[in-house]
C-alpha cells in the first residue's frame, strides 16, 4: 500500500496549482484577487511569492474582460487558469464562454483551439443569499464545445486540475464552496491526475442507486450510511464529468438497482438532474422499477436566513426520504 | 476640516445630526462585528467603518422621494437614510421583521418605504439599474433623484461603462457616487485601473464629476447638494469621487495581507470623527458633553436594536416559496 | 362565428405592441434598433412615428445597460418592454435579469416587484452559424422569480405580450426567428389576451403525446399529419409557458396516450426536453409504455452550411422516427 | 489625398498593390451581393463595401506573425490579410474547402495559417480576446502585434472598456482600430454616444489614440505603421479611430431608413478609389491602363473563387460532430 497524507480540499487545489504552474511555463493563473489576497477562497495564498505576478496575475473587475484574455492567450498557445470567483459573477462572462471558447474549434473547421482552464466556486450554503448562492452548473452542462468538472473529494481536487490542462478544450471546473475545507486522504507521491471521462461509484449497494456530484455528495453519501444501518444499500455515483455525462456508467448502474435518486443542488426545474433522469428513462427504461426520484433545491431564490437556507438545499434526510419513496418503503 | 462650505447649514442642531449618524453607523456596525463572532450574524458582513462621512453627508442631500441605490457594504447608508436601527439589525439577523424579511442579510437591506433599493452584491450591477430608475423619473416629468453608490473597483466593470454613457446620452437623473477607499478587496486601485482618476473616467461621457474628500462629512454634504441641484435642475447626471478609506478588513474572512498597517493607521488619523469632533468643538458649535449625550443616545439606539432583533420571530419555513413570483388566481 | 382576419406573426406582435403602447402609457419600448430601424425583426416598424422616441427608445449597443435600466424603470412603476435583439445577445446581460431581476421580488421579502417584459429572438434555421444560432430557453426556465413564454402561434404572439404586461413579475417572451413569417388567423376584434398560464393541445390523438413549443410546433404538427396519415394519431401539446411548466396538461396526456416524444430546439443534453422527460417519468411512470423520446438538437455549434445546419436540427423525419421508435414500430 | 505621408513607400509598385487589394475586395463584394441574390450565399451578409482602405492600409503595417481580430463585416479584412480569395469564397458557399470549412460563412472567417483569428459575430466579443492574444506575446517575449478591428457601435459595449483597461494596465501589444461609420445597423453614433469622439474613450485609459481619415489608403497605412511601431517598441496599446463609411446597406436585410440618400452620395464621393485613383494618375505614378490591368487580374480571381466555391466540396453530414471537442482516446 502506498503512503498517503491528509490534506483539504482547499490545500489540494492549491498544491495543484503549484504543481502546474512547475511542470509547465506556459500555465498561468489569472483572476480578482488571486495574487496578493491569496484568493477569495485562499486557494492560491502563498502562489504570487513562489511564481511571481506575470503568472500569478490579479485582474480588475472585469469578468468578460479577463475571461476573455484568458480565452486569447489559449489561443495563442498559453496555458491560462482562469478564476472567476464565484459561478455567481460569470453570468458577466457567459458571452466569452459560449460564444467563443465553446465555438471556436468547431466554427473554424477545427484549426483553433482553447485549452483554457476556467474555475469558479459554486453552491449555497453558507448564508450568502440570493446573488451570491447559484448552482448553474447545467447551463454549462448545456454547451458543446466545453467539458464540464465537479471534484467532489480531496483526491479529484487534486488531480483534475493537471488533467483538465492536458485537454486541448475549454474545461470548467465547480469547486463547491462548502468542500474547501473539507478534509481528504491523498497519494503521498505522484503523479496526481485524475479520470476525467468517467464517473466514479463512490459506495457500492443493490437496492438504490444515489448519483449525484460536487457540494452533495458528502450528504449522498452521509444519507447511503444511514440508509445502510436500516439495511438498504446504495450504489452512490459521483458523476465527476458534468459534460460529458458517463452514462454508461450510470445505466449499468440502475440495471442492477432498478431504482434511481439525483440529488442535484441546482433548482429542480431544468436541472442537470432532469438531464439525468431523462437519460436513465432512455437507457434503462425496462429495468426501472419505480420513477427516478430527484433532489433538488426548492425554486426561489436563495434566502440569507439559515432555516430558510436550509430548507431550501438538499439534505440527508431529504435524500433519505427520497430513497425510501423510490422503494415504496 | 474647512471652514466654510457652500450650501451646508452651519448651525448646531445640524453638525449635531451628522455627528450623531456617523456615530451611529459606527456603533451599529463595531456591535455587528461582535455578534459576527457569536454567529448571531452570519454570511458576509462587509464593514463600512472608516467611511461614514460619505453616506451621511449625501443623504442630506436627498427628498423623501429620491431614490437610492447602493452595494453590499450599506448598513451605512441604509441608517443614514432612516432605516430604523431595529430593522436593519433584525435583517443581520435573518429574522421576520428584517427590513427584507430576514431574506436578504447585510448585503440586501431595503426599503420600500425609504426608496432604498437596497444593496446590491454584484459588483457593478447596481448601476443600470439606477440609471432605469432614473429614466422612469424623467419619463413621467419627476425631479426626483436616484443615487448610486459604489467602489472604484466598480469602475473597472463593462456595467459601469454602460450605465454612464446611457446616464449620460439621456441626460437622466442619476447622482452616481464612487466610494473610492483605493482597494476592491486586495486590490489597489493602481493595480486594477490604468487610469487610477476614476471622475476622468466620467469626464469621457462629458458626465460633470468633482473629487471629494470623502473624510470630510461637510465636504461630502457640500458635493452632493451642489449635485443634486444641478440633477434636479435637469442638467443630468453627475459623478462624485469620494475619496476615502476603509478602517477593516473587506469582509470578516480577510487577512488583510495586501496593506501596510502604518497606511491603515495614517487614514484613520484622517478619520471622519476625528476631524470633525475637535473642529466643532473649536468653533464653540457643540461641547464634548454633546458627544456624550449622542454616544449614549446611540449606545441606546444600538442596545434597541440588538434586542428587537434578538426578540424578533422567524420567517416561517412553509413561506420559503412566498414572494418568488405572484401566485395568479386563474392558474388550474 | 367571430371573423378572423389573417396576419402574419411579426405582425401580430407589432400589433400588440401598437396596443399596449396605446393602452397603458407607462408601457414603452426599448433596444437596439427598434426606432429608426423599426426592429432587427421589423417587428416595432412604423411605431417610432405613431409614439415617439421617448417611447419607441433606440439604445447604444449595451445589453446589460438598457436590460437593466429596463428593470430599474419597472422598479420605480413603468413597465417597459425590452427586446434583446437576439437570445444569443442576452449572453451580455444575463446578470441583470438573473441576480437582479429575477430575485428582487423574493429577496426583498416582497417588497419591490420588477414588472418588465424582455423579448428575444431565439432560435436556429437561418444559417447564421455558431454565435447567432441558440436555443438557450432552458437557461432562463430554470430560474425562479422569471415567468418564460414561448408563443408558437400567431394568435398566442398577439395576445401574450399583454397578458405579460399584466404580470407584476419579469416576464421572458422567447420569439422564435423562423416564426415570424408564419401566418395565421386571430380573431378581428379583441381583446386579444393569451392564456399563458396552461399549455394548449394544438391537436388530439391517442397513440402518442408529441410535446413542443415555440418555433418546433410547425415541424411537429406536419410531423403528427404525416403519421396520421399511417393510422398513427398524437396528441400535440404546445408548452406555451416554459416557466412554470403545465405538469398537469403533459401528465394528462401521457395517461392517456402512454407515450410521450418531445421536441426541443435547444442541445439534447440539459435541454428543457430533459426536465419534461424527468417530470413525465416523475408523474405518469406507471402510465408509460415505452420510454420517453427527445428530438433535440445535435450537440455541436450550429455550422453555417444549410445541409449542416439542418442535420443538427429537430426535422419532421425525425420526429416521426422518434414517435415510431417510442411505438416500437 | 494628401501628398506626404510619413514611413509609406509611394513607389508605383506599392500603390498598385494598395489599388490591387482595394479593387479585389470591391469587386468580390459586389459578386457576393450578386450571389446572395441567388442564394448561393446565405445567412447574415455583411459588406466591407466603401471601408476597403481600413483594412488594406491597416494590413501594411503588419508582419505575418502578426495576429488578426475582426468582425462579422470582415471580408476586406481576410482578403487584405491574404486569404485565398477561392477560400473565402467557398466558405460564403458553405463549402468543405472553405476557409473555415463551410462552418462559419461569411461571419466567421479565419484561419489559422494567416493567424487570422476570424470575424466575431458578438459586438464587442473581439476585443478581450485579442487583449489575451497580446498578453500570450507579451507573457512570452514576442513581439508579434495583435491587430483588433470593430465598429463605433462596440465602443459602447461593457467589453469594449474592460479590454481597453486590461491592455493599457499591461501595456499589451495591441492595436485597436475602430473603424467609425456612422452607424450601428440603424443607429445614428449620436443617438448611441454621449460622447461621439470614440478615441477620447481610449485617452481616458492613457492609451495613445488619433483619428484617422478611413477614405485615404494612405493615411490609414501610415497611421497602423506609426501605431504598429510604437506597440513593437513596447509602449503599450494603441488606438486608431478611422472614420469611415460604408456605402451598402448594413446586411442584405436593411431597408435604409434612418439615413439620407444624399448623405451617401456625398461620402461616395469621397470612396477610398474616388480619391485614390485620379490622384495617382494625376501623379504619373500609375496610368489609367494599370488600373484597367488590374480590374481584369481582379475579374479572373473574382471568377476563379466562384469557379472554385463551386466546385467544392461539402462536408459531410457525418462529420457534424468532429471537433466540437478533441477526442479522448482513453474514453470508454
Ligand atoms: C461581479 C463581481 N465580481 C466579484 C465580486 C466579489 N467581490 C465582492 S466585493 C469586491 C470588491 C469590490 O471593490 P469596490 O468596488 O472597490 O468596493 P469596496 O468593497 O471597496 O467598497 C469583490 C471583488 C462580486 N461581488 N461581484
Ligand atoms: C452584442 C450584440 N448585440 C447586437 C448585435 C446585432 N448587431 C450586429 S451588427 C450591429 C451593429 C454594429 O455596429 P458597429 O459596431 O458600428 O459595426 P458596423 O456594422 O457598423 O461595421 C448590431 C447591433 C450583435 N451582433 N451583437
Ligand atoms: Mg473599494
Ligand atoms: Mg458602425
Amino acid at each position: 500500500m502506498s503512503e498517503t497524507r491528509r490534506i483539504t480540499y482547499r490545500d489540494a487545489i492549491r498544491e495543484a496549482l503549484s504543481e502546474a504552474l512547475t511542470k509547465d511555463e506556459r500555465v498561468f493563473l489569472m483572476g480578482e484577487d488571486v495574487g496578493r489576497y491569496g484568493g477569495a477562497y485562499a486557494c492560491s495564498k502563498g502562489l504570487l511569492e513562489e511564481f511571481g505576478e506575470e503568472r500569478i496575475r490579479d485582474t480588475p473587475l472585469s469578468e468578460s474582460g479577463f475571461t476573455g484574455a484568458g480565452i486569447g492567450a489559449a489561443l495563442a498557445g498559453m496555458r491560462p487558469i482562469i478564476e472567476v470567483m464565484t459561478v455567481n459573477f460569470s453570468l458577466l462572462c457567459l458571452d466569452q464562454i459560449v460564444n467563443n471558447a465553446a465555438t471556436l474549434r468547431h466554427m473554424s473547421g477545427g484549426q483553433f483551439s482553447v485549452p483554457v482552464v476556467i474555475r469558479m466556486a459554486t453552491g449555497a450554503g453558507r448564508q450568502l443569499a440570493a446573488q451570491h448562492s447559484h448552482s448553474l452548473e447545467n447551463w454549462y452542462a448545456h454547451v458543446p464545445g466545453l467539458r464540464v468538472l465537479a471534484p467532489a473529494t480531496v483526491v479529484d481536487a487534486r488531480g483534475m486540475l493537471w488533467s483538465a490542462l492536458e485537454c486541448p478544450d475549454p474545461v470548467i471546473i465547480f469547486e463547491h464552496a462548502m468542500l474547501y475545507n473539507e478534509e481528504g486522504d491523498i497519494a503521498s507521491e505522484g503523479p496526481w491526475t485524475a479520470d476525467i471521462d468517467h464517473a466514479a461509484v463512490r459506495r457500492d449497494g443493490d437496492d438504490a442507486t444515489l448519483i449525484t456530484y460536487g457540494g452533495s455528495l458528502p450528504k449522498t453519501l452521509a444519507a447511503a450510511n444511514s440508509l445502510a444501518e436500516d439495511g438498504i444499500s446504495c450504489d452512490v455515483i459521483d458523476l465527476r464529468s458534468l459534460r460529458p455525462l458517463d452514462r454508461e456508467r450510470i445505466v449499468a448502474s440502475v440495471v442492477k438497482t432498478h431504482r434511481a435518486v439525483i440529488v442535484d443542488e441546482g433548482w429542480k426545474t431544468g436541472s442537470l438532474a432532469g438531464e439525468v433522469s431523462a437519460q436513465i428513462t432512455e437507457s434503462a427504461f425496462f429495468d426501472l422499477d419505480a420513477p427516478v426520484e430527484r433532489v433538488c433545491t426548492a425554486e426561489a431564490p436563495i434566502p440569507y436566513a439559515q432555516h430558510l437556507e436550509l430548507a431550501a438545499l438538499p439534505s440527508e434526510e431529504k435524500i433519505v426520504a427520497a430513497v425510501r419513496k423510490a422503494l415504496r418503503i | 476640516m474647512r471652514d466654510q462650505y457652500e450650501g451646508v447649514e452651519i448651525s448646531a442642531e445640524h453638525l449635531r445630526e451628522l455627528a450623531r449618524q456617523m456615530i451611529l453607523i459606527r456603533r451599529f456596525e463595531e456591535k455587528c462585528a461582535e455578534l459576527y463572532s457569536t454567529e448571531k450574524i452570519r454570511g458576509f458582513l462587509h464593514l463600512y467603518i472608516g467611511e461614514e462621512a460619505n453616506a451621511v453627508g449625501v443623504m442630506q442631500a436627498l427628498l423623501p422621494d429620491d431614490r437610492v441605490v447602493a452595494t453590499y457594504r450599506e448598513h451605512g447608508h441604509a441608517l443614514a437614510r432612516g432605516l430604523p436601527a431595529t430593522e436593519v439589525m433584525a435583517e443581520m439577523y435573518g429574522k421576520a421583521t428584517g427590513s427584507s424579511r430576514g431574506r436578504g442579510g447585510s448585503m440586501h437591506i431595503c426599503s420600500a418605504d425609504h426608496r432604498f433599493y437596497g444593496g446590491f452584491a454584484i459588483v457593478g450591477g447596481g448601476l443600470p439599474l439606477a440609471v432605469g430608475l432614473g429614466l422612469a423619473d424623467r419619463m413621467r416629468g419627476k425631479t426626483h433623484v436616484t443615487c448610486c453608490f459604489f467602489g472604484e473597483g466598480a469602475a473597472a466593470e463593462g456595467e459601469f461603462h454602460e450605465a454612464l454613457n446611457l446616464a449620460a446620452l439621456w441626460r437622466l437623473p442619476v447622482l452616481f457616487i464612487c466610494e473610492n477607499n483605493g482597494y476592491a478587496m486586495g486590490t489597489a486601485l493602481e493595480r486594477s485601473e490604468s487610469e487610477t482618476d476614476i471622475h476622468r473616467h466620467a469626464e469621457s461621457y462629458n458626465i460633470s464629476a468633482e473629487i471629494v474628500d470623502g473624510m470630510d462629512v461637510c465636504a461630502v454634504e457640500e458635493a452632493a447638494r451642489r449635485a443634486v441641484s444641478k440633477i434636479r435642475a435637469g442638467e443630468g447626471p453627475y459623478f462624485l469621487e469620494n475619496k476615502t478609506y476603509r478602517f477593516r478588513a473587506h469582509s470578516m474572512f480577510d487577512a488583510e495581507l495586501y496593506r501596510a498597517k502604518e497606511e491603515v493607521e495614517e487614514w484613520k488619523e484622517r478619520g471622519p470623527l476625528v476631524q470633525f469632533k475637535p473642529c466643532i468643538i473649536e468653533h464653540s458649535l457643540l461641547a464634548e458633553s454633546d458627544f456624550e449625550e449622542i454616544e449614549s443616545d446611540v449606545a441606546n439606539v444600538v442596545e434597541e436594536a440588538v434586542a428587537f432583533a434578538e426578540a424578533a420571530p422567524w420567517e416561517p419555513v412553509e413561506d420559503l416559496l412566498k414572494d418568488v413570483v405572484t401566485p395568479r388566481e386563474n392558474m388550474a
